[in-house]
C-alpha cells in the first residue's frame, strides 16, 4: 500500500532569495520518480497547518538514492518547510502525478520560469544520459532567481534574466525558437500561457505543469481541479490524478 | 485480554467497526484502493452525486483555516450513469457496506437519482445530502427548513427497502426540529454534521480566498460544535445517528460515540492522510482495551453526569 | 510614509482604532492595567452583567479544542451596583471608549441594568447581549428568536441616549432575519459574533469536559464561520457592525473589515495573552503601510469578485 | 508593564516517571518570585494547544538568578514542554498569585504530595536562612515519586511512602503531629483535604494551594473559578487572582 512515509532530512542548501532545498534518501522513490511527479508533504503538525502541500521532485542522484526537493518560501507551510534541519524526519507521500513525455523522434525543449526549474533538472540528466536532443532554457528576474548553475552547465541550458544581469536579458518567449518541437514547461501561469500561444500555431506539441491549491492529493477530494478541454467538453479536472503535466492545447488558460 | 466488540447496528445495518468514510472526502472509492484496504472500514460513503453530470465550481476551491480547511468543490460528480457502470462494478469485489450519497436541485431530482439506483444489489444505503452549503445563495441548504427536509426524505422513502439517512446541516438554530422532521419523513437515520458555513479573504486582492465566496468548513475546527449537535439530536430522536465533524483519532470517536452517534465517519482526516480511517480503527480499539470498554454499542450516547 | 488612519465612525461613536477588547474575555479593566495601557484601545467592553450579582457556573469551565477554547463561565458578574460604585470610577482616568455588557435573565432584567446605568458619563455604549449559549438549556440565547431579539431591544431602546449594539449568538439558520430584527429593534449596531454551541467530553469518566456540559467555543477555530456571517450581515442591515470570533493577527482584522465589519472585538487571543489586543493595533498599521491602504474606513465591505 | 517574555532554556533535568525541570536565568524574577507563586507558560504554537498552562515556582538560585520549573507530563501540553532542550525559548508570563503566608511565631509545617512539592523547595531555603522552624512532609507512591532527595536532605524533610520503599511507610496524614502549628500543603486534592481536616478542630491555620484549569492567568476570564467560603457567602472565586493560596477553612471541600 501506499502511504505518507516519515523520512529522514539528509542534507539542507539554503539558496538566497528565500529558496530552499531538502534533500532525501530512498531508493524506494528515487528507483520510480519521473520529473512531471511531485510529493505531499506534511508540513506542520496536524492542527494549524493542515493540509499537506504539493512539491515538484527537483534533482535525482539515482547512485545515492537520493532525491531532492526545491522551493520558494510563500506562506506558513513553506516557511515551517524552511525551518527544518539534517536529521529532522517529514511525512512524505509519493511519487504522484503523471510525467512529462519525451519525445525521442523531436528535438526537446524544456522552459523553466523561477522556481518551475525542479522537474528539468532531473529531466536534463535523464535526456542527457539518454542521448535525447535537448535545450533548456531558464528565466528569471535577476541572477539571484536562477539557482543549479553549476549542475546545469553540463546540459544545454540557456539562461536568462529580465535584468540582463546574467545569461540573455529579456523574456523567455523572445529567445524560444521557432520550429517543430516536444515543448515542456513549467513556471508562472502567464509565462506558460505565453510559452503555448508561441507554438499554437506550429506543428510543435507543448506540455505545460499546472498548479492548484492541493487538499489531499490522491484524487479523493476534488479541491484541485481546473477547467480543461476533454473529449466531452470543458471539464474541471482534477491537477493531481490527471495531471499535473497537460497538454496546452486542452488548457483554459483565460481562467 | 480479549478484542473489544466494535460492531454496531445500525437499523438494518450491521457495522463491523463504527467507522465510515464521509462522503466528498473519499471520491468514489477506486482512488483509495492503493492507499487503504477498503475492506478494513466499517462503511464507505461515495461522493455526492446529482442525477447529471456536474462540473461543480470553478477553482479556487479549497483553503486552509485553522484546525480545518474551506471547500466549495460545488458537488462535482460524474452523474448517476457513469456511477452505475463505472462505480458499483469497482465495488462488487468489496464487502464493505457502501452508501451513495444524494444530491439534488430540487425534490425531484433526490427522487430521480434514488429511483435509478434503488435496484443495486451493491448499494447497502442512501444518503440523503440535504447539506451542501455550496449550491445556494448564503451557504443555504434544504435541511436548513424543516419542511423541506420533511418533504425530500418523505418523497424519497417509498422508493427503494434501502434505509435512507438524512444528512443535516449544522449551521442551523434549532437542530432538534430538523431532525425530527427527517425522522418524521420515514428517515432511517441521520448523519450529523455536513460543513458549517465559512469564508475567507485575501487581505491584498480583497477577493474571497475561493471562487464561490461562501464554502464549507470541515476539519478539527469544528468538531466541539458537531459534537454537542450530535449530543443535541441524540436526545431528540430515536433513529440512530451517524456523527461527524473533525474526528481526526480515538478518542474523536468515542466522543461522537458517548454523545449518542451509533457510527462516525471520517471526512478531512482523510483528504489530509488517505489511512487515516484504518489508523483510527485500529486506535480505537487500543483505546478501548485501556479503558476496558468491551462492546463500543454499549457506549452509545451513555454520558455519566 | 504617512501613518495610514486608522480611526472610524461608528454611528455616534468615534473609534480612534478598530481594536475593541470584547466582553468577558477582558475581566472589568482593572485586572488588565499592570499588562497593557488601556488608553491604546480603540475600545472596550466590560464582562457581561447582570442586575444582581451573580455566581456563574461551578467549576471545571473551561476546557481547551482544537484552535479554540470552549467557556462556560455563565456570566458571573459583580451585579450594577458594585459596577456602578467600583468599575466605573476605575474608567474615569482613562479615555478609552467604554461599552457596558448587559445581561438578563428576562427583558426585564436587561431593562433594569440599562435603567440603572443609563445616566453615567463613563459609559459610551451599552451592547446587549442577547447570545450567551451558557444560561439556557442546549445552548439557547434570545437571539436565537427574531422576535424576543425585537422586544429586548426595542424595550432598551428608549431607556437611554447612549447607542445600543445588539451582541448576537452565531448558532442560528438565518443570521439575516436576527439582524434584520435588532434593526428593527432601533439597535444603533450589532456585535457578531458570540460563542458557538460547543462540547468535549472525558471518554474516560464519560462526563462533559465542563460542568455546564455545553459551553461557547471561541478563538482561531471559528473564524471562518464568524467571517461569513458578518459577510452576510452586512450585506442585509444598514447599521454597522463590530466583528468578531477568533481575531488573532492584524490580517484576521482586515479580513473582517473587508468583509463588512466597520470596527473588530479580540476576545480568547486577549485571554491568552493580554497584550495580544495591542499587538494587533501595532500590525494593523504595519500591514496597512505594506498594502498601500490609507484609511481603514474605505475598506469597510469593500470585496472585490 | 508585565507581559510574556521569550525566556531560554539554561537547563533541564529529566528525573524519571514523566517527571522533568526547566531552567530558566532572570534576575527580575528570581528578585521578587516567592513560594506560592506561579508561571503561566506558553507551550506550543498559538493554535492547536492554545491556552497558556501554570507552573509554580521549583527552586530558585538566587544567587545566580536561575529559577526552576518542575513538572510532571500528564497532558498535550506538558509533553511538548518537556520536549524543549536547552538554548530553546519559551513565552513566560509571571510570577503571578500570591504567596504561601509564612508565620515566624508557630512552627511551620509543609506538607507535599508528589509534583506538589515544588512551592516548598524554595520555601525551605527561605525558612532555614531566616532560621525559622519548620518541618516539609513529603509523601509520594514510591521512591520514585519522591525526587530532590539530595536537595531536601538539607532540611529536616520526612519522606513517606505508600509502598515504604523509602522514608517512612503510610500515608503522610499519618505522620503529622498534632498541635498548633502553620501548616502548608500543596498536592492533590484529596491529599490536602486530609491534611485540612486532620487540623480542623485545632488551633493550626491549615494553607492549601488549589488547582483548576486555567484560561488566562490574569483574571479577566474567570475560567478558574472555585467555590470558597467569603464574607458575602460562597463565591465562585478565581484561583490565579485570588489564590491560588487560600485558607483551607475557606474552601468548599466537597466540589
Ligand atoms: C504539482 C505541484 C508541484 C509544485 N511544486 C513545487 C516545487 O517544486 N517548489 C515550490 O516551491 N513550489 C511548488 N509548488 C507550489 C507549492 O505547493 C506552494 O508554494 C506551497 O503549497 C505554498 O504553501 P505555503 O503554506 O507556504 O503557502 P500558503 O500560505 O498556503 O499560500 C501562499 C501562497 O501560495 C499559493 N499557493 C498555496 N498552495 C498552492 C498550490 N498548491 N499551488 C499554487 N499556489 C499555491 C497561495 O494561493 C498563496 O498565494 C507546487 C505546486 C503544485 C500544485
Ligand atoms: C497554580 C497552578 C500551579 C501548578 N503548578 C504545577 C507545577 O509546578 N508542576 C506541574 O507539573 N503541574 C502544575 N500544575 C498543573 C499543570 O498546570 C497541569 O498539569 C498542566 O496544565 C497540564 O497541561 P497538559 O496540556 O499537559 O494537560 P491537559 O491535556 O491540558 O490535561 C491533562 C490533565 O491535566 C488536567 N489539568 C489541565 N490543566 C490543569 C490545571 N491548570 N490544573 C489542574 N489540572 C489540570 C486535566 O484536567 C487533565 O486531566 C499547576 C496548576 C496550577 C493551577
Ligand atoms: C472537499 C469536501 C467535499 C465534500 N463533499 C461532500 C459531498 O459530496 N456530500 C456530502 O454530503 N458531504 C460532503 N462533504 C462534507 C463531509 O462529508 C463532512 O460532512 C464534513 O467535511 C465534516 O466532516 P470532517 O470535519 O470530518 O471533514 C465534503 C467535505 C469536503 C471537505
Ligand atoms: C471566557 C469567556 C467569557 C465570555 N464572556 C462573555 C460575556 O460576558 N458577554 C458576552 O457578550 N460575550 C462573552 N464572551 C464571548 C466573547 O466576547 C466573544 O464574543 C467570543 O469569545 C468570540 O470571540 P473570540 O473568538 O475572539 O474569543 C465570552 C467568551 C469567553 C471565551
Ligand atoms: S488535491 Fe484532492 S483531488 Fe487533487
Ligand atoms: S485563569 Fe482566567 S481568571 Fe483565572
Amino acid at each position: 500500500m501506499r502511504k505518507y512515509r516519515k523520512l529522514k532530512i539528509t542534507d539542507k542548501k539554503r539558496w538566497g532569495n528565500n529558496y530552499l532545498s531538502l534533500f532525501f534518501e530512498d531508493k524506494e522513490i528515487t528507483d520510480k520518480v519521473f520529473p512531471g511527479n511531485f510529493f505531499m508533504i506534511k508540513v506542520g503538525n496536524f492542527y494549524k497547518n493542515i493540509l499537506p502541500r504539493p512539491f515538484s521532485i527537483a534533482r535525482v542522484f539515482p547512485e545515492k538514492s537520493v532525491f531532492e526537493i526545491f522551493f520558494q518560501v510563500v506562506g506558513d507551510g513553506t516557511k515551517i518547510l524552511s525551518e527544518y534541519n539534517e536529521g529532522d524526519e517529514v511525512e512524505i507521500l509519493g511519487p504522484v502525478g503523471n510525467r512529462f513525455p519525451v519525445n525521442n523522434d523531436k528535438k526537446n525543449i524544456l522552459v523553466a520560469g523561477g522556481r518551475g526549474i525542479s522537474p528539468f533538472l532531473y529531466l536534463s540528466k535523464i535526456l542527457k544520459s539518454e542521448n535525447i536532443d535537448f535545450t533548456l532554457f531558464y528565466g528569471g528576474k535577476s541572477e539571484k532567481d536562477l539557482m543549479f548553475k553549476d549542475y546545469l552547465s553540463e546540459f544545454d541550458t540557456i539562461f536568462i534574466t529580465e535584468t540582463g544581469d546574467f545569461g540573455q536579458k529579456g523574456l523567455i518567449t523572445e529567445y524560444l525558437p521557432e520550429g517543430d518541437f516536444n515543448i515542456m514547461t513549467c513556471g508562472p501561469d502567464i509565462m506558460m500561457k505565453k510559452v503555448y500561444e508561441f507554438y499554437e500555431n506550429s506543428d510543435s506539441s507543448v506540455f505545460v505543469s499546472l498548479e492548484e491549491r492541493m487538499g489531499c492529493g490522491t484524487g479523493i477530494c476534488y479541491g484541485c481541479a481546473k477547467k480543461i478541454i476533454t473529449p466531452e467538453g470543458v471539464k474541471m479536472v482534477r491537477i493531481c490524478q490527471e495531471g499535473p503535466v497537460f497538454d496546452g492545447g486542452k488548457v483554459v488558460w483565460d481562467e | 485480554m480479549s478484542k473489544p466488540d466494535l460492531s454496531v447496528k445500525f437499523g438494518k445495518l450491521k457495522f463491523k467497526n463504527p467507522v465510515i468514510l464521509a462522503s466528498g472526502t473519499a471520491g468514489y472509492g477506486y482512488e483509495l484502493e492503493n492507499y487503504i484496504d477498503l475492506n478494513e472500514l466499517g462503511g464507505f460513503i461515495t461522493k455526492g452525486i446529482y442525477f447529471n453530470p456536474r462540473s461543480g465550481n470553478p477553482s479556487p476551491r479549497i483553503y486552509e483555516t485553522p484546525c480545518g480547511m474551506l471547500n466549495a468543490i460545488g458537488l462535482q460528480g460524474i452523474g448517476v450513469k457513469r456511477f452505475k457502470s463505472e462505480i458499483l462494478p469497482f465495488w462488487k469485489k468489496y464487502k464493505t457496506i457502501l452508501g451513495v450519497n444524494v444530491a439534488g436541485e430540487d425534490e425531484d431530482e433526490y427522487k430521480r437519482v434514488v429511483e435509478y439506483l434503488k435496484d443495486e444489489k451493491r448499494i447497502d444505503f442512501f444518503e440523503i445530502n440535504l447539506s451542501c452549503p455550496n449550491v445556494h445563495a448564503g451557504g443555504k441548504s434544504p435541511s436548513w427548513e424543516p419542511e423541506t427536509t420533511y418533504k425530500i426524505i418523505k418523497s424519497i422513502k417509498n422508493i427503494s427497502d434501502k434505509p435512507i439517512i438524512a444528512k443535516l446541516s449544522p449551521s442551523v438554530t434549532y437542530i432538534e426540529e430538523i431532525g425530527e422532521s427527517a425522522e418524521k419523513g420515514g428517515a432511517d437515520g441521520i448523519s450529523l454534521v455536513n460543513t458549517f458555513v465559512g469564508m475567507a479573504i485575501d487581505i491584498k486582492s480583497r477577493k474571497a480566498r475561493i471562487s464561490n465566496v461562501l464554502g464549507g468548513v470541515s476539519g478539527p475546527a469544528i468538531k466541539p460544535m458537531a459534537l454537542a449537535l450530535v449530543y443535541k439530536l441524540h436526545k431528540t430522536v430515536k433513529i440512530p445517528i451517524m456523527g461527524l465533524g473533525g474526528i481526526n483519532s480515538a478518542e474523536d470517536v468515542l466522543e461522537f460515540i458517548i454523545a449518542g452517534a451509533s457510527v462516525v465517519q471520517i471526512g478531512t482526516a482523510s483528504i489530509i492522510d488517505p489511512a487515516a480511517s484504518i489508523k483510527i480503527i485500529k486506535s480505537v480499539e487500543k483505546e478501548m482495551v485501556e479503558l476496558n470498554y468491551k462492546k463500543i454499542e454499549k457506549l452509545i450516547g451513555k454520558m455519566e453526569k
